[in-house]
């Protein structure tokens, strides 16, 4: 969940609850993101997936520390219940995220689960993976009429300004 | 429970009659000062200073909300007697600046509010200054203020 | 409905927000859901207040964004009012006038000492972009008093409906995100589109704050009103935390008003006559006694104090109708009350 | 000027409280606090030699703000007032577990003035309702006193020794034996330089027999100044490892770093401070 000055009350509440308790909520957390660093890309229940991303960006923040950081091992060695996926941490993901700053997963929301009680569900990806591309929503087409319109607008007012400058 | 209860406070107030230092008061979670609140008497009254196997208890406020504070008047039962007592220092914290002490202090007075004893050593809260009128033969006798 | 079966159907929600939308848009709609693939999934809200789901491409969205924001900056930083006809009169005080009030921004709060040593807690009210929206006459508003119309905080023009965006348009503001209705006596109004500032109020006046509260939810008795409840033990069979009787077999009849669960929090709440001990007229801050409900960073309704032990002296000498950031009257750039501890002053010693 | 009592303070036989950041410290020596003799030139060669460790950067630690969803700008009108406050009274650095002995107006007092001296145990609050309690033994007879650091009553702050303990809360001495907490009244003030490390020092203190006002072996407390071994036995100690919960610090979202905010807040405090 996000952390910032959001307008929406939240009563001093930061985080889901999930599980039997606050060791029970990291724990479920913790297999999540082993699963996505495992697969890089999972699907899950979406409040999960949401809960999840914050956990999943920051881990890659800690491994882009580099693996010679106490700290970073740490929290590697915690959040990644299979330890094989220490090496992949760094020695992939780290170097894959290392000139993004921020915004290194992308969570998608899919039809609800249909055959269980039919909560809401999303897909989580780490970006730049090697499976192939979900089918993102559609780009704005830009030929139509309106876009056209504006555009003509856009650029009859850059130009006005421009002369206004320069007669200025 | 009782009896463990009170052959703990007789030991503890041989304890601490002992060694002429009381450090903490038997009543550790009641703060402000209300019926049943174990006080500790600190002038030097021969009442309040002669080793008692039951500790010195209020059972009375005489204010409207029955939570006493600095300067209220008490009602205590000390050695079998009942005796009126003034407020001068309590473990609740107050507002900022003012004293907060470790124990729950008394004064023990007579009914027309002189002072039994004739020396207080332990520091009193210079705040009761302010009602000086009723006080003075109290602020009289003290030593130390905070 | 065979249509809406469908779509059902094929797992695309379409959600209708008003019905005024062109027909073709919901074809549109549902032609586009249709063609999505398995992952993609949008919810459309058919708007045609807004530009933000005709399409747009990068530049165009990054264009308008940039130009509503010049605008709206340049409107809200304008000190006059923007209307180009003649200002209105203005009229002198008498005894009985009425004063607009303010829209404000709570901060939080903070300490601040009086002269004599006393530590007084103030909330902290910011007025931000506040200006007068429209004004209502005597027969428009409630065939008592005329109304004048006061927003605060600029906010988005999306989800409004037209009616709304015509009020501010006339005025010639930026959208607010509250508005809210003062009613003033006939000598006090203000053109539309006046900024209002925090110098508005001066120290040592009282207020009146108005906000919602808290919401805590459905609660029982015992939060709600303050029950004693029922002991925990000596025999009670589920009976600890609820009423108890709720009347009599004489009167055989529940009062109304009887004290009972139910929501408590998310209402409306005025506290009253708040003393004003500081105002910052730099930055547009209140520095208002005590504290005012509702949460932090909640918009709250701020107006000279209705009670009635305040005589007319009391807001005789106030500006009025209102504080004109323009007008000859120059402030310093903090107004304290003459109680309070300046933190420029020396420490208070008692001689 | 500055620099001349930079100079001043750096003598090491110079008997002068040294108290805060260097332009306090100006303040203070404008004072008049008497130098006993000129200072010779030498100290001034050593600054200029390594001018980047001439003083120690210390932030109060009121001027952070808590993590929570209030506007940035709140805090910064507060800021504002506090700066003001400490352009007029010199309020020095201190930690908790250092001695200090403040000086207030008191209208009920001798001489309308009062002073404690004792030890500050805590250091709650931030922004300007910041406060500190300090704590003594008077005659037997434990007090507190919790002080508002921007209350206009207060006359003057003395650090009479500067130090940290282990810990950042020194609520326990309340349960230690009396002679943790018993300073005496008329202590003279201990010099401390301006430019090294603060002195931590490691005292573990003797706790009273229990009852204690909490639970202080359990692990949430992280006490680290209490000799546990004394009062209580290794099945005890086992016992309250129950409560240990040694995931809580790889929980990501209850990090909260402000060392850019710190860094941030100490340039702007700093920069208001020498106008």
């Amino acid at each position: 969940m996000r952390l910032s000055l959001a307008a929406w009350i939240s009563h001093g509440r930061v985080h889901r609850r999930f599980g039997l308790g606050p060791r029970s909520r990291l724990d479920l957390l913790r297999n999540l993101v082993t699963g996505l660093v495992r697969h890089e890309r999972i699907e899950a229940p979406w409040a999960r997936a949401d809960e999840m991303q914050f956990y999943a960006e920051r881990l890659i923040d800690y491994a882009k520390m580099g693996d010679t950081e106490e700290k970073a091992m740490r929290m590697a060695d915690f959040w990644l219940t299979e330890k094989d996926l220490i090496h992949k941490l760094f020695k992939v993901l780290a170097p894959r995220f290392q000139s993004h700053d921020g915004n290194y997963t992308r969570l998608l929301q899919i039809p609800n689960r249909d055959n269980l009680d039919r909560a809401k569900r999303a897909v989580i990806e780490y970006k730049g993976n090697p499976l192939p591309p979900l089918k993102l929503p559609r780009r704005d087409n830009e030929k139509t009429l309106l876009n056209q319109l504006l555009k003509g607008y856009r650029e009859d007012l850059l130009r006005a300004r421009e002369s206004a400058g320069t007669g200025v | 429970m009782a009896l463990l209860n009170r052959q703990l406070g007789w030991f503890l107030t041989h304890v601490s009659r002992a060694v002429n230092q009381r450090n903490f008061s038997i009543t550790g979670v009641c703060n402000a000062i209300q019926k049943q609140t174990c006080v500790r008497v600190i002038d030097n009254s021969p009442i309040g200073n002669t080793p008692y196997h039951r500790p010195p208890k209020c059972i009375h406020v005489y204010n409207k909300t029955g939570v006493g504070k600095v300067g209220d008047k008490i009602l205590l039962a000390i050695k079998g007697e009942k005796r009126k007592a003034i407020i001068v220092g309590h473990k609740m914290p107050g507002p900022a600046m003012t004293p907060r002490f470790d124990s729950n202090n008394v004064v023990l007075i007579e009914d027309n509010g002189n002072p039994i004893g004739t020396r207080i050593k332990v520091p009193i809260p210079s705040l009761l200054r302010k009602r000086e009128g009723e006080f003075s033969k109290l602020l009289a006798i003290a030593q130390n203020f905070v | 409905m065979r249509l809406w079966g469908l779509l059902g159907r094929s797992g695309v929600r379409l959600l209708l927000a008003r019905s005024q939308g062109a027909p073709a848009q919901t074809v549109a709609a549902a032609a586009a859901g249709g063609n999505r693939g398995r992952w993609c999934f949008t919810v459309r809200h058919i708007n045609d207040a807004t530009w933000w789901h005709e399409h747009l491409s990068e530049e165009n969205t990054q264009f308008l964004k940039k130009l509503t924001a010049e605008e709206y900056k340049a409107q809200t930083e304008n000190k006059l009012c923007p209307l180009k006809d003649e200002p209105w009169p203005l009229h002198p005080w008498e005894p009985g006038s009425r004063r607009v009030g303010l829209v404000a921004l709570k901060l939080g709060m903070m300490t601040l000492w009086t002269k004599d040593g006393k530590s007084h807690f103030v909330t902290l009210l910011q007025v931000q972009d506040c200006h007068v929206i429209k004004y209502k006459t005597k027969e428009d508003n409630n065939g008592k008093a005329p109304a004048l119309l006061v927003g605060g905080k600029n906010g988005s023009s999306f989800h409004r409906d037209e009616s709304s965006m015509e009020m501010f348009r006339e005025a010639g503001v930026p959208p607010k995100q509250k508005v809210t209705t003062f009613n003033v006596s006939e000598n006090a109004i203000i053109k539309p589109g006046t900024p209002l500032y925090a110098a508005h109020f001066r120290p040592g006046q009282c207020v009146d704050v108005t906000a919602k509260t808290i919401g805590k939810g459905f609660q029982g008795v015992m939060k709600r009103w303050g029950f004693k409840g029922q002991p925990a033990s000596h025999g009670q069979t589920k009976t600890h935390r609820r009423p108890g009787a709720i009347s009599n077999t004489r009167v055989a009849k529940v009062f109304k008003g009887k004290k009972m669960p139910g929501q408590l929090g998310n209402w409306y709440m005025t506290a009253k006559g708040l003393k004003v001990w500081r105002i910052d007229v730099k930055h547009n801050v209140i520095y208002v006694n005590g504290s005012v409900p509702g949460h932090r960073n909640c918009l709250v309704k701020v107006g000279d104090s209705r009670l009635h032990c305040y005589g007319d002296d009391h807001y005789k000498n106030l500006p009025f109708p209102t504080y004109f950031a323009d007008g000859e009257e120059k402030l310093p750039d903090d107004l304290y009350d003459e109680d309070i501890f300046q933190f420029t002053e020396p420490s208070i010693t008692y001689a | 000027m500055a620099a001349a009592c930079r100079r001043l303070l750096e003598l090491p036989r110079v008997n002068v409280v040294l108290t805060g950041a260097c332009s306090i410290v100006c303040l203070n020596a404008k004072d008049g606090e008497p130098a006993q003799f000129k200072p010779p030139p030498k100290p001034v060669i050593v600054d200029k030699l390594n001018p980047e460790v001439m003083e120690r950067r210390f932030l109060s630690p009121e001027f952070i703000p808590p993590r929570q969803r209030t506007s940035p700008f709140k805090f910064f009108i507060e800021r504002r007032d506090m700066i003001q406050r400490r352009k007029v009274l010199n309020i020095p650095e201190f930690y908790v577990g250092s001695i200090l002995s403040v000086t207030t107006a008191d209208p009920y007092a001798g001489g309308k003035k009062s002073k404690f001296v004792g030890i500050c145990i805590q250091r709650p609050g931030k922004g300007l309702s910041a406060t500190f309690v300090l704590r003594n033994v008077i005659e037997g007879q434990g007090v507190e006193i919790r002080y508002e650091l921007y209350n206009p009553l207060i006359q003057e702050i003395k650090v009479l020794k500067l130090e940290k303990r282990l810990d950042d809360d020194l609520t326990y001495v309340r349960d230690a034996l009396p002679e943790y907490s018993t300073v005496d009244v008329n202590m003279m003030p201990v010099p401390y330089s301006l430019t090294d490390e603060v002195p931590v020092n490691k005292l573990k203190v003797i706790m009273k027999p229990k009852p204690w006002l909490k639970r202080w072996e359990r692990p949430r407390f992280k006490i680290q100044g209490i000799r546990f071994d004394l009062c209580l036995t290794e099945e005890n100690m086992e016992k309250a490892k129950k409560w240990d919960m040694p995931w809580i610090e790889f929980d990501m979202l209850k990090e909260y770093d402000t060392s850019e905010l710190e860094k941030r807040i100490w340039e702007e405090v700093n920069r208001e401070l020498k106008k």
